[in-house]
């Protein structure tokens, strides 16, 4: 191997092909390398970002969750009504956290107790919960009464806003907890061999069931930010967040047959997917070719991320 | 300094937007600005189309929101990005539901279109002389979208008004808004009441009803017994009345996706260019279109 | 002395299989104890109750007269038992310290400590003479590294019972020293061990006591070894006896039938060449690693060949691919059953039928009944313990698992030369005389054979001739005249230059 | 076991619980057993039926395909360009055939080739096709000219419409392809193990370019039928599929971990969705409690599936 194609099919493959098309993007595209274009960005792939950090265990450990798209939308929809009907914004958040943990917590232990397959399961979850929000708000975007909660959204710190610092918190956190803690690990295991790791001791089920009830609880916040960004609650929000978020993290190198994951890639994927569309938009690409270019931006990433491990002689 | 207009709509592969961003393109070339086109499906998408307008340095934008609903937030994103802001067919509402006074908007309420609609089916009930009593009404509903609610009920309120039994109309919820969804849960409901052989069809768009029309020519109900009158007036619509023989299909509330596209994108510049601030409301009227006057409307509109 | 380990009328059935019934017997402190019986007699289902993982049906096991009633494998755990089963149990994406600490990381908090991981490991592998990267993958290792990666498990945690489920199927003679030196020390802190094998050697030279298993019955408890003879053993398990198990016997070779020229591969960097005869079996002999199981999938076009070429009856054959191979007849049994040779999910029937149906399948359409009588005829003939054809092969144990693997080869038709990287790994002492005898008999018919494996006294036993590999070379070449297992061993060794030991 | 136990949980359970449910709704929904609805609901489940065939090999196979939608709507959409150009329904039918087995073939290729996971590749294709299919229509649904191409759908044999016969035909087929082919058993092998399988002979690559070729030759057939139906190309039509079909291959008892599908399972769930469909209509249950019931139907026909693989001892 030359030294060029040691460093792009290496370890740090992904990020260092990211950095060369980042600077090309950015030399490129007008304006595109501005404070308020970075910004814009950044908030557009918040939702995306921190909804990753948990599906990046959902998928290391083997599993699946479909139903993040309707969970972010029931426990954003709970968060505004909570706090409607009680005046306070905490009561919102709080309620917010109870739904998204609860679906989160249903989902694990239907899987792991009950032995369903994890794509079934949320599946059938994730109709279930639009349902109920749905429901509950009679199909129609609930306003947010008290215009401080929108300030979650809009508040600034160091001129960066809120959510972004929210979802730099939960990159930080999620990746000390998947390379330094024994939940991490044991994730990896997990989906590495679930056998293995029963009989090594692991508690596989309740690994399970932890993996999905955090799952539930990050989207809560997700929703919760999502809510104060667009000023109310929506039935319909996030509807197709599930793929979007699954592609971030495989183009980030986290394998979907489990055991392979790595924070440093999924923020790239995550990142990667926020460029293209920024930058579509920013080109005036129409609509439809947009389809096209979405499906091959997704397809060369893979690629390249697959000579990367063909390289680095991985037996799949 | 080089004028820039942004034109986001909800469903970009609608043919509807695709026509509004037609006419907006004529207006842009008239006038010699760029018109930057992004689709947002969803209350997020749109943050971001309004951030990433803002970041490309134009001045202002039109939307057709996914939810009305998301007024506050589309307003404060604008004014975070010192853009100007129109809205177009779907009016921006507050929290509590009252409409946005202070955005210039161009639309047509949905209820509005709904109530001709009913009007239509109203006139020809009568004209073919037909017995409200002996007639089944098939609402291809999709109610987990607003507007299609307000357009279905509009419609329901003037057959109703105009003696039209309430035991009679049917609901056919469509899965997702595509004819064969409509297709199917209209067969459902054509099977459950067989003994009702007349029948007329609502739904959200031409789409919608085109499913409830092609459930009737399945179970084998005529043409003549069926009255189905769409919303939108684009292509779906367009190939029905080509048909050689006449379907159930009979007329479309077309809405003119010229002055929707064109006017607005005008309006924005003359307001960005100019500083001619646009009318608060402008109001445009649906128009009824049949087999036999349609091209007729469409020239009337200004389409083709 | 107190008897330690006991096990109490025990019965564990599955579906159509009465695995294990009313089986009990004690095991000594201290005692190194040894379990045998036939494929499918019941083995891995007492160890597999013994770790926690599934709880018998009936009965219980009592360690130092205390009844546990364990539900978990981390109860097992907390009792002091460690078993180590006997397929792989290993993560292949996190690395060997992490393997080896998988359940028991350690660390504050939830927070691992990764200095100590590290380092605990590095010194027990040292201790134990194990030659491996704590900070490789378990992915980058031979089946033969991570056997003993899986063995060191056994002596991470301080353990009263250790369970070791033929713990050397895998190994060559020289792990398996390593092995055996463990076990002694084990023994002296006074744990005991139960130790599964076929290998009566290691059986005797091993166990204090032995207890013989026979279809899911107790059929001998022997509290002192040196009370029983290899033949009693042979009887009690097969219920007959098998006086030599090789077997061998002389055939007349003819000409060359497969000749492998100057290949190599990714993992093979030095070009290979070798060639062998009608009739004749070739056996190839090399520590872990020596790259004898790369050889034969580089052969047999299962990975990419960089170079070289391969003939066979003088035409040469263009494999990359295993559909070439076979049809050119060619027939490759890989090493590694569990991921290579069975179909989990898929009847026996079906594992077997799966290449030599296209001979009786027209136009692509089953032949249904053909099927089932070549099923029939292989289970019947390698002795399969099975309810059925209809069985799913994951169901099996080991060694039947892979006699039905072998018996998707016997089966195929117009094979001229049969690869097969080791033979009997985990088949019991009957089966592996009646799969020699086939041996023999195919080679009879002409057919070239080449037999990897990492037990000398087997290679030595039944090939016409042995190559030995040592670090992807052929260091060696042995006529069976010639054989001498010192020179044999001091060949596969790296250490020992090779001239040294070239045959006179 | 006792005997009704074992009737429910063995071999033939899920028919026999099918049976059983079958007989209760017809007893108790009003309507549901006349013919006219019988043979509204088999029409409803046309196209889910036909797709499933082949679904369900590329699932046995440990495969993955969410471009069904999209290639449905593509190729139909080509069937009704190009005969409404040439005149020729006939002409319509090839062009059908050649856009969905190039879309299909493309998938095999990349995926058997290049390696990549199924389900990203087809998640890429499904955004790529869905753009062509908007792309070559510029958005708008396109009329049918020849009236007798409606006749496919419309015409009827015996009293049954083509469509139905068709989709019969398919079962049968495919089917007789799982069960009696070496090219099913070869499936259900890779299914189980694609290593194994492919050093015991089995040409895994060409087999899995062959499952997805024909996965999307069949779409096309899909795709022709429902314009025939619609009387219109629409390239919005069929979103959603993918899952509606996986959906139904599951709770037919097919294995998403590979090696495990029968066509009578599938029959049976596919039939399981439209009549689930068809009763909350004729029973008036709102659209919103429809999604709560859709997915509580999927959760339980799972559950009863995987009680009866635990009764039948089967090893995860
Ligand atoms: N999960 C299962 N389902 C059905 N049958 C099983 C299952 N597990 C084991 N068996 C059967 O139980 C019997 C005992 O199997 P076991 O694995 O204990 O044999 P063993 O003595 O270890 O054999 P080997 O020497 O081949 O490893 C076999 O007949 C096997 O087929
Ligand atoms: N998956 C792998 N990734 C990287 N290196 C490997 C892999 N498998 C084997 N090797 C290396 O390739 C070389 C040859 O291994 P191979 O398995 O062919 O040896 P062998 O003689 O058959 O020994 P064994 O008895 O263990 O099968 C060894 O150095 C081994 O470490
Ligand atoms: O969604 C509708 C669209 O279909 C068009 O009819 C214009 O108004 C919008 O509200
Ligand atoms: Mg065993
Ligand atoms: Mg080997």
């Amino acid at each position: 191997m030359t030294s060029l194609k040691k460093l792009l099919l290496g370890e740090q493959g992904l990020v260092v092909i990211f950095a060369v098309a980042f600077a090309i993007v950015a030399l490129t595209v007008p304006n595109f390398l501005t404070e308020r274009n970075m910004l814009g960005l950044l908030q557009s792939v918040v939702t995306i970002g921190i909804v990753a950090c948990t599906m990046m265990f959902c998928l290391a450990s083997r599993d699946f969750d479909l139903s993040v798209g309707s969970t972010v939308a029931f426990s954003g929809m709970a968060a505004v009504m909570a706090s409607n009907a009680s005046g306070s914004i905490l009561v919102g958040l709080i309620a917010a956290l109870l739904c998204g943990g609860f679906v989160g917590l249903v989902n694990g232990v239907v899987i792991a107790h009950f032995r369903i397959n994890a794509l079934i399961t949320t599946l059938a979850t994730m109709q279930i919960v639009r349902g109920f929000a749905l429901i509950a708000s009679d199909g129609r975007a609930v306003g947010i009464n008290d215009p401080s909660f929108y300030q979650l959204a809009l508040s600034k710190f160091l001129g960066i806003p809120t959510p972004i610092w929210v979802m730099g918190c939960f990159f930080l956190v999620f990746g000390f907890v998947l390379n330094r803690t024994v939940f991490g690990k044991n994730t990896l295991a997990i989906g590495g061999n679930p056998e293995a790791s029963r009989l090594a001791g692991v508690n596989v089920s309740n690994m399970r069931i932890w993996i999905f009830a955090l799952q539930g609880l990050v989207c809560a916040v997700a929703g919760v930010l999502l809510a104060s960004r667009i000023t109310s609650g929506q039935p319909n929000a996030a509807t197709g967040l599930e793929l979007s978020v699954i592609s971030a993290c495989v183009l980030g190198g986290v394998s979907l047959a489990g055991g392979r994951a790595a924070m440093t890639g999924v923020i790239v994927g995550v990142l990667i997917m926020g460029i293209a569309e920024n930058v579509m938009n920013l080109l005036n690409i129409q609509a439809f070719y947009q389809y096209v270019v979405r499906g091959l931006i997704l397809l060369l990433a893979v690629l390249l991320d697959n000579l990367r491990s063909a390289a680095a002689g991985r037996r799949s | 300094a080089d004028v820039k207009i942004g034109f986001i709509v909800k469903q970009p592969e609608e043919p509807w937007f695709q026509d509004e961003w037609k006419f907006a393109d004529v207006a842009a070339k008239e006038k010699g600005f760029t018109l930057v086109k992004i689709g947002a499906e969803d209350g997020e998408k749109v943050q971001s189309a309004i951030d990433n307008l803002g970041a490309q340095g134009a001045q202002g934008f039109i939307v057709c929101t996914p939810d009305v609903k998301l007024g506050p937030g589309i307003v404060a994103k604008a004014a975070a990005n010192d853009l100007k802001l129109m809205t177009v067919d779907d009016r921006l509402v507050n929290a509590d539901g009252s409409p946005i006074e202070d955005v210039p908007h161009m639309g047509i309420s949905a209820t509005k279109i709904g109530e001709a609609v009913g009007q239509a089916l109203v006139d020809e009930i009568k004209k073919r002389g037909w017995d409200m009593k002996d007639v089944g009404a098939i609402r291809v509903s999709y109610d987990q979208l607003p507007t299609a609610v307000d357009r279905v009920e509009g419609a329901l309120s003037v057959l109703k008004a105009n003696g039209f039994p309430e035991a009679n109309i049917f609901d056919a919820p469509q899965a997702k808004t595509d004819t064969e969804a409509a297709l199917n849960a209209s067969t459902i409901v054509l099977n459950k009441n067989a003994g009702i052989k007349k029948w007329v069809a609502i739904g959200l768009n031409d789409e919608a009803v085109l499913g409830a029309v092609r459930a009737t020519e399945t179970v084998g109900i005529a043409p003549d017994s069926m009255i189905g009158v769409g919303i939108g007036g684009a292509d779906s619509a367009i190939n029905e009345f080509k048909k050689p023989a006449a379907t159930g299909f009979f007329g479309t509330v077309i809405i003119s996706p010229k002055r929707h596209g064109y006017e607005t994108a005008l309006n924005m510049y003359e307001w960005i260019a100019n500083g001619k601030e646009p009318e608060k409301l402008t109001l445009t009227a649906g128009q009824l279109a049949l087999r036999d006057n349609y091209e007729a409307v469409r020239k009337d509109l200004g389409i083709e | 002395m107190q008897d330690f380990l006991e096990f109490q009328s025990i019965s564990k059935g599955y579906p159509g299989v009465q695995a294990l019934s009313d089986v009990s017997f004690s095991v000594r402190k201290g005692a190194v104890h040894g379990l045998m019986g036939e494929n499918g007699a019941g083995k891995s289902t007492l160890i597999r109750l013994l770790s926690g993982d599934q709880s018998a049906d009936n009965g219980e096991i009592r360690i130092e007269g205390e009844a546990q009633g364990y539900r978990s494998v981390r109860d097992a755990f907390r009792a002091g038992v460690i078993v180590i089963h006997q397929e792989l149990q290993l993560v292949p994406e996190l690395t060997v310290a992490e393997n080896l600490w998988l359940g028991h990381f350690p660390g504050k908090g939830g927070v691992i400590d990764r200095r100590q991981l590290l380092r605990v490991v590095g010194e027990k592998l040292a201790e134990i003479g194990i030659d491996v990267d704590p900070s490789a993958k378990i992915a980058s290792l031979s089946i033969g590294e991570r056997q003993m990666v899986e063995i060191a498990k056994a002596v991470m945690l301080d353990a009263r019972v250790i369970a070791l489920d033929e713990p050397t199927s895998s190994l060559s003679s020289r792990e398996s020293e390593i092995l055996f030196a463990l076990i002694e020390r084990l023994r002296s802190n006074g744990t005991v061990i139960l130790y599964v094998s076929h290998r009566l050697d290691e059986i005797f030279r091993l166990c204090d006591s032995l207890t013989v298993l026979r279809d899911g019955k107790l059929a001998a408890h022997h509290p002192d070894i040196s009370k029983v003879t290899r033949d009693q053993i042979i009887a009690e398990m097969v219920g007959r006896e098998i006086s030599n198990i090789w077997g061998w016997r002389g055939r007349d070779l003819g000409a060359e039938r497969l000749r492998v020229d100057a290949i190599c591969g990714p993992k093979l960097k030095t070009p290979l060449s070798f060639s062998v005869r009608r009739g004749e079996i070739l056996g190839f002999f090399g520590l872990i690693g020596a790259g004898r199981s790369e050889m034969t999938r580089l052969v047999y076009g299962a990975d990419r060949r960089h170079q070289g070429t391969v003939t066979i009856d003088g035409a040469i054959v263009r494999a990359d691919n295993p559909p070439q191979s076979i049809r050119a007849g060619m027939v490759l049994c890989p090493e590694d059953r569990k991921f290579d040779g069975i179909v989990q999910g898929r009847s026996i029937e079906e594992n077997m039928a799966i290449s030599s149906r296209r001979h009786f399948s027209p136009f692509g359409i089953l032949n249904r009944k053909k099927e089932a009588e070549l099923a029939d005829r292989f289970i019947a003939k390698l002795r399969v313990r099975t309810p059925s054809r209809k069985q799913d092969i994951i169901n099996l144990s080991g060694g039947n698992q892979q006699k039905v693997i072998l018996g998707r080869w016997l089966s195929e038709q117009g094979v001229k030369v049969l690869i097969i990287d080791e033979p009997t790994r985990g088949i019991d002492v009957g089966a592996k005389s009646e799969i020699y005898e086939i041996l023999y008999e195919l080679a009879g018919q002409g057919m070239a054979i080449v037999v990897i494996s990492s037990e000398l006294p087997e290679v030595m036993g039944i090939t016409d001739r042995i190559l030995v590999m040592c670090q992807g070379r052929i260091a060696a070449d042995f006529a069976r005249t010639d054989f001498d297992e010192r020179r044999i061993l001091a060949a596969a060794l790296p250490d020992v230059p090779t001239e040294q030991v070239q045959p006179s």
